[in-house]
């Protein structure tokens, strides 16, 4: 039974994602963990499967799957570019 | 210890020669430092697709970049004997021929501040959200790909 | 090419942070620079005998410091691809706290500028015939010994 | 038969060899050759043999011994501490 209730998440985008995305910042529903979330914005912006993206929840880097709540913050990042 | 505190890093904009200048200034009054390194990147204008960047424009993530930058300064400290560190980037747009990077380290002896100084600039452009989008003179633009 | 050519180093007196803003803004027509590094000495005010260096006396011997100094500006340049480099050294006397030494390269990445500096300083402090005397605060000298 | 005439050269001193010669350059004779001249000068100026010393002749560091002729300029170098 791996049915979970869908919760409600903050999504910031930045460079060229942000472009792909058409906004900063958007609030999404998506099931509470990074795979099915990250499933969920492929399906929805198709472009976003040829780009190189890091995620980041709460301000902080995502490297594996994991468990989201209500309100989480998750970014997409496009390779650094500072300097 | 007071230098390890959070730090004011986001600059508006191109960096002045009078604000490093400045900055330099400060420093006349700790004399336990003997050596000063100072790397500054500068914004090239560079040919893509045949037409010239005439400045980059820069934006970050800053909620998840101050924390980084603190960690990196932190680990600097630990790393390197420094007697002060400061680290300067630009946000929003730099010309081309204009600096949007500073960074600023002391100590003692030549080498920790020597070494501190490329250690802080390979992790602030390995490690900080931060991104620059090159604005071509036929207006279009390209987002930067730190090699 | 211009850049090679012999250049005026010795500076009397301490280098103003005033006159190393003026030296970066002269580089920000220079296009194709993407990194500058700049190295800079400032007088400690180091405890020697239980008194404190208040300032440094520098001599030289310019007639043999010059072509030395030519020397490893050539070598640098060989050996690194800059778009510049400058070297600035005070002659005479210099207060603690104040700068001494001021080097600096640019170049179109960042690598070449970082490595050229640090190979330069390096040079300048073994090769160019030029010496310190500690002036300490009782009035009495201790000629400098560079580790 | 190493008899040779002696020449007359100028001798600069830098930093402590300076104190030690007590002038920034004198003018010497000796005999055409720079051992022969750091023979006579440690004669002289008994503290010199304490002193790290490199010699320049006419603006170039010379290493082994080498011969010198009418006018050259020999330096005396202490230990270089710039920077």
């Amino acid at each position: 039974m791996n049915v979970s209730n869908p919760i409600q998440i903050k999504l910031v985008a930045f460079g060229v994602l942000q472009e792909i995305i058409g906004a900063p910042s958007i609030f999404i529903s998506c099931d509470p963990n990074l795979e099915s979330c990250k499933e969920n914005l492929i399906k929805q912006y198709p472009a976003l499967a040829k780009q190189a993206i890091q995620y980041a929840i709460n301000h902080q880097l995502a490297s594996e799957n994991i468990a989201l709540t209500n309100g989480s913050e998750i970014a997409l990042l496009p390779p650094f570019s500072g300097g | 210890m007071e230098e390890k505190k959070k730090k004011k890093v986001f600059i508006d904009g191109p960096i002045s020669a009078q604000f490093i200048a400045d900055s330099i200034s400060k420093h006349s009054s700790k004399k336990n430092i003997g050596a000063h390194n100072i790397f500054l990147g500068q914004i090239r204008q560079d040919k893509i697709n045949d037409e010239q960047v005439i400045a980059i424009e820069y934006t970050c993530y800053k909620e998840m970049a101050e924390p980084i930058l603190d960690a990196i300064r932190e680990d600097c400290f630990v790393k390197y004997p420094l007697t002060c560190l400061h680290i300067y980037h630009s946000l929003g747009l730099v010309n081309a021929g204009e600096i949007c990077l500073f960074v600023f380290t002391s100590s003692a002896h030549r080498q920790a501040a020597i070494e501190a100084c490329s250690y802080l600039v390979e992790r602030i452009k390995k490690e900080v959200p931060i991104w620059g989008k090159e604005i071509l003179s036929d207006t279009s633009s390209v987002w930067k790909n730190n090699q």
